[in-house]
């Protein structure tokens, strides 16, 4: 993955009342663009295939304007591979025309196409089921054989739209990782949308979150994991997020913007009263009681449970009423059923400050 | 019980029987009445192989026109979201309502000799259209391609936009997604707007007979012979439809089963 | 000749004096026979009368699978012959004849000036199928001439035969000479010599017992029936 | 980058445009052909009134007839998965093929008064079909409904058979199922094929002329009229086509805006 | 909940090559039908609403004979009510009026039809939307309006086919209490099928499992978490479950059909070697490890990775390579992240003894 920018894209389209504008700027290698639904990550994927028109920017790669002022290349002129949550294979061709259908349409005599197709086939592990049907294979083998139709025409940009979302859960993790596999041997630049922390987390060098058509926070996955700066990039890697004002004196308190606070342990080096912070609270470090406890805990509050989801053996129950914010608990199934948590239960909260970690906003 | 719920979907099923009953009854009555003693005599006749041959050959060449000029005008206008486009959709349509005849009389005034364009044609190509196996098959085209147009536009206009979104990024320029995806999957849609529109052209009379007249082995198709043979032989007439029936079922029996649903 | 829709036809129903006559009538009877229903409608207060004009074949086809009609009127004598024998109430009378006539367009592009030119080459001449009353009329035309010319078309009708020529596809048609003066000025006749011509008859006939039927065949063989027909080009027999 | 791309698509463009060309310039050749000094002089005729009149009269009446019987046909048709279903789509399929002229002899020995069923009905009730009003609306129920129930046949087979399921544990028997939910759900479908069905009844000539004769006022419908006309006054004939052009494109265009899409 | 039996079937379908074979015997209130894809809930379902015809059994609800040896009311004659995972509200009639469908196909006057259709809507919270259109309201509003459109015939009996599964996880939470407490008030028998725990969990009195179409195991919920008797029921409550033999001698071991053992910490009363015991393992009590480690933990296996699932900060791990049976590890995101756990990834796995809950088969 070198350094020097292989991707250069700066997307500002208008669709209806929506607008995105969006900056990328990345070497080789795996940048995932996450954000919530309708935020625009779609378009700016499609805006980089060529399938929507800039209103302004630019989109370079490999030295080569493919969008610009004047020009606007057809998806067809660009080194681009997409897939898409639907794997989208041409019913009507077999896996192995499906995959050598973008060579034979960038001009490639038949017999070198399907020789390719066959290669491209056994690198995602299809050797076997090239002659099949799409509708003769699994959802994930359909994915698979989508990922290889998209890098048999040897992209230099390869477009990744949720491509595990359509999967179940246990087709997702092993295509999941066929799809680390192939791309740990791609050359060119990969953008992967995600709405899953996990693809972003094992696939991804670079996050870039979009919110309403904006970038909000960018970074190495390490970087995000431990400052996520917006309550959407907390909700992915699994953080309560919240965000406070310092407030003067001891115990060092943030006050909230709802009129709460909420007491910490240590604040950032130079940190003085009035400056705003962020603050991240592990849900299994929120401990739940059905009466207020005589305990440790320095913030304790009393929440209505707005929501239960189940996984496992653990339930993350989402409670309501510390203003401007909802605070996430994490519990077994036990804890569920022993208090009664269900929606509309009235329950105390408690975290201690030395379970918050604090740094700028 | 089984009678508690017959009788509860008479409703349904009586005017449905005597809509079928409607339909078909007068089959029946064109099988009974049929000059089965006779059927080879009148069959044999080589009015009857020689309109049966022509329609086969003009409806061939109707279909392969309709194919060729109505499959991108069918996609065009699926795609299409220019605001003239209901225009064009609507102006396909009305062939189908015009009386035949007419058409037939629009088909001289455009393509015949005093035409709009036909005299240009006549003055500096020498070619005339009007009683010509060619103007049969335009007559056939004016009549049925509407029917295909219709039909197959409303399965392309089903066909998801990201299949040729993911041809383009594969290479495919809109020529080669339209030859290499779009038609192919859309077939089932294809073949019965091609049974609506075979069906029109091989019963196709009114444009026929006025645009390119009837002459026995170059523009007498089997409608044309069976109205004919009407005036003078109904018998005859009658066995002519027969096989015409017998043709068409059994051609859109085997679409039908292939490809639709 | 007009009733609300939906009224059902026939004057045959027994006990009740008939109210209305069908006829049924080729299609070149058309104008005379309105002329002729209006007089017999002034003259039968209360009575009246329902025509349809089409194709002989076609009046044919629907008596003997028992359409309601009163009186049959077709062209050419040929015609009758599959008119089953019990659907007749009368036997047939000959009211009329007509002959053949070439028509050609306004402006005569061809330059037609008699039969000659029939086979001239790159004539366009279209006539009547040969199953229809005017088309074996000139085939009895050609035969007796011993021509064979080149024909670009047979036309069901000579309706269809007579729009060849007024849309100046055809050069010329052939024709009864009644059509040529009910096409008016969109075409121009060229006579046949008497000699040479062929004479097609009109046969009129009751299909019912309606009294009217036979009152109406009378009118049509009155004086004033056949001076109609004759100003519209026929001849009486 | 606009003209690569247009040049690109020129394949599409180009057959499309010949094939819209096709249809479109023989309907304007008879605009401008059409003697529009003296339109209003042709469209004053009695005939043209009451050919129209009787046109309206009789597609309505074919309409709710076709409505009536074609739509529980549609219903069960897409419904039932007994083998034989494939057969009654055929059978229902083969109007369309028939020349209509022989479509009208299949109806008088049907419901002629020596028909097989028109002698009963003469018989027992007194009732005579042919050359009645009633005549050309069976002509046309009967050339029209074909297009009907397969285009309806095709969207109801689309509808998810857990609404019928649904109904049914609400209390709903197949009738009330039908009526309240069927139909309603289906009635862009519905619309599509009462188009169809609509324009090919108001083009009706063949089976009508036989059937029904040509009795104006009575049974001579527009395209009779059209018919008639065109012997001894061409240019009525085509100002009378024109209004039909013109009141089935505004039919069609307020129906498609409305319910197709 | 009256001890009485309200609802007393035995559904004997056969679908091509599928048949059910399923008898329940119910009281009033809530029995949840869970089972694997296909395993034959829906067909139960249909078959107590008569959409199905029963090969043999009987369908008797509040005394009344529905299906028999000669008898098959068809469905509208059945007082039943019934919701899917879609809403399928029809698209051309307002939210009242979808409501009131049945009680007008019952034969109850327009009015009152309406009126009554106002009460039920009420009840789910959506008097305010009545005059809307179903695509003019969100998903989970249109499956509450299914839901009084179903009660709004006072059936006896309510069958409820995945009620929540088509929504979105906050959609579904919502949902699911509003359901919970317009459950509470409903007098006769419901079936509720589910493959979500959470549901069965808080919704249900009884649960019964099918599998393949035979009733596989049946209970209330506190019986089932405990002792769950087929890997299914267990992955629903989220353990893992070990069939085994008990071997002589001490400590107490299971040997596992596929060759390998469990040590466990103690058996149930009475068992002798020789017995076919079930275990479980709570996956938080797996421990992962990239080398052996010298540990208390008696069982330790070396392990692969076939998926990994992560919700908020915590990751199950399915490991494969114990003959005979998949192991789930719960353990947090960090660990995923310092031990390398990916799919393919070879690992060892320890569980102590005193962690595994044996009980008779
Ligand atoms: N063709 C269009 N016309 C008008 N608005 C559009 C169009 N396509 C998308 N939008 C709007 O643009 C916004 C961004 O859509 P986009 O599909 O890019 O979101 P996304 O981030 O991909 O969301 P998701 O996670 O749901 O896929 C949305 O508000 C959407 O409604
Ligand atoms: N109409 C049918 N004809 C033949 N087989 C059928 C039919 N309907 C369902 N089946 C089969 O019956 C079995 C049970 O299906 P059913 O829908 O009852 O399962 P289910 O438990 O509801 O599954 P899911 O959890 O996926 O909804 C399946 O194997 C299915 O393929
Ligand atoms: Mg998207
Ligand atoms: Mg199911």
């Amino acid at each position: 993955m070198s350094a020097e920018v292989f991707l250069d894209a700066r997307v500002e389209v208008v669709l209806g009342g929506f607008r995105a504008d969006v900056a990328l700027a990345r070497g080789r290698g795996v940048t995932a663009l996450l954000g919530p639904n309708g935020s625009g990550k779609t378009t700016v994927l499609k805006a980089l295939a060529g399938l929507h028109t800039l209103t302004s920017g630019h989109v370079r790669v490999a030295g080569r304007a493919w969008a610009g002022d004047v020009r606007h290349l057809p998806p067809e002129e660009r080194a681009v591979g997409m897939v898409l949550a639907d794997p989208l294979l041409f019913p009507h061709l077999s896996l192995l025309d499906n995959v050598a259908f973008g060579p034979r349409s960038r001009g490639m005599p038949r017999a070198s196409a399907r020789a390719r197709a066959a290669e491209e086939l056994g690198r995602v592990g299809l050797a076997d089921l090239a002659g099949r049907r799409p509708s003769e294979v699994s959802q994930g083998q359909a994915q698979r054989a989508a990922l290889a139709r998209a890098l048999a025409t040897d992209p230099e940009l390869l477009l990744l739209d949720e491509p595990l979302s359509a999967l179940d859960p246990q087709t997702r993790s092993a295509t999941r990782a066929d799809l680390a596999h192939r791309l740990r041997e791609f050359p060119g630049a990969t953008v992967l949308v995600t709405h899953d922390p996990l693809d972003a987390l094992t696939l991804a060098d670079q996050l870039v979150f979009v919110e309403d058509g904006r970038v909000v926070q960018a970074g190495t996955p390490t970087e995000i994991i431990a400052r996520p700066r917006s309550r959407y990039v907390a909700g992915v890697v699994g953080l309560n997020l919240v965000h406070g004002t310092l407030a003067p004196g001891t115990p060092a308190t943030l006050a909230l913007p709802g009129g709460g606070e909420l007491v910490v342990a240590e604040v950032p080096a130079g940190a003085g009263a009035g400056d705003e912070l962020l603050a991240t609270i592990n849900p299994a470090a929120v401990t739940l009681y059905t009466a207020p406890p005589e305990a440790s805990a320095r913030n304790l509050w009393q929440l209505d449970v707005a929501a239960v989801t189940v996984t496992g053996q653990r339930a993350r129950v989402r409670l309501h009423g510390i203003p401007g914010t909802d605070l996430v608990a994490e519990v077994t199934l036990g804890a569920v059923a022993q208090l009664g948590v269900s929606p509309g239960a009235r329950l105390w909260a408690g975290v201690k400050a030395t379970e918050v970690a604090v740094y700028p906003a | 019980m089984t009678t508690r719920r017959a009788v509860a979907r008479l409703p349904l099923v009586a005017p449905a029987s005597v809509g079928v009953a409607f339909v078909v009854l007068p089959l029946l009555a064109l099988l009974i009445r049929a000059d089965w003693a006779h059927l080879g005599t009148h069959l044999s006749s080589p009015v009857v192989g020689q309109s049966l041959r022509l329609s086969a050959l003009t409806t061939s060449l109707t279909m392969v026109a309709v194919w060729g000029l109505g499959t991108p005008l069918a996609w065009l206008l699926a795609r299409s979201e220019h605001p003239l486009t209901a225009w064009g959709r609507a102006l396909i349509t009305v062939p189908l309502v015009l009386p035949p005849v007419v058409g037939g009389v629009a088909l001289l005034m455009t393509w015949g000799r005093r035409g709009v364009l036909g005299g240009w044609l006549e003055s500096t190509l020498g070619v005339t259209l009007p009683f010509t196996t060619a103007a049969v098959v335009m007559a056939e085209i004016f009549v049925a391609m509407p029917f295909y147009v219709i039909s197959v536009e409303g399965s392309m206009r089903g066909l998801d936009r990201r299949f040729d979104e993911i041809a383009a990024t594969l290479g495919a320029g809109p020529v080669r997604t339209f030859r290499t995806v779009v038609v192919p999957m859309v077939l089932p849609g294809i073949a019965a707007g091609s049974a609506l529109a075979w069906a029109r052209a091989l019963g196709e009379f009114g444009a026929t007979i006025t645009f390119a007249g009837s002459f026995p082995g170059r523009t007498q198709t089997a409608p044309l012979g069976v109205y004919a043979a009407l005036e003078r032989d109904p018998q005859a007439a009658i066995a002519l439809s027969l096989v015409m029936l017998l043709v068409s079922v059994v051609v859109l029996g085997a679409l039908r089963s292939r490809w639709l649903r | 000749a007009s009733s609300s829709p939906g009224t059902p036809a026939g004057g045959t129903s027994p006990g009740e004096a008939p109210r209305t006559v069908t006829v049924l009538a080729a299609a070149s009877l058309t104008d005379v026979f309105e002329l002729i229903a209006a007089d017999f409608e002034a003259d039968h207060p209360g009575v009246t009368v329902e025509q349809s004009f089409s194709a002989s074949s076609t009046i044919v086809q629907q008596v003997n699978e028992g359409a309601p009609a009163d009186v049959v009127a077709l062209a050419g004598q040929s015609s009758l012959e599959p008119l089953e024998q019990d659907r007749r109430a009368t036997e047939p009378v000959v009211f009329t004849t007509n002959t053949l006539e070439l028509a050609v367009p306004a402006d005569n592009p061809a330059g037609v000036g008699g039969l000659d030119d029939l086979t001239a080459d790159g004539i366009r001449l279209v006539v009547c199928q040969p199953e229809v009353p005017c088309g074996a009329a000139t085939q009895t035309l050609f035969q007796q001439l011993g021509i064979s010319p080149q024909v670009a078309s047979f036309e069901p009708d000579v309706r269809a035969t007579l729009s060849k020529v007024a849309l100046g596809e055809a050069d010329v048609g052939v024709v009864y000479r009644t059509d040529v003066a009910a096409a008016g000025d969109r075409v121009v006749g060229v006579q046949i010599p008497p000699a040479d011509n062929v004479v097609s008859s009109y046969p009129i006939l009751a299909v019912s017992d309606s009294p009217l039927a036979q009152q109406f065949i009378d009118e049509v063989m009155s004086g004033r029936g056949q001076q109609h027909l004759a100003g519209a080009g026929f001849v009486a027999p």
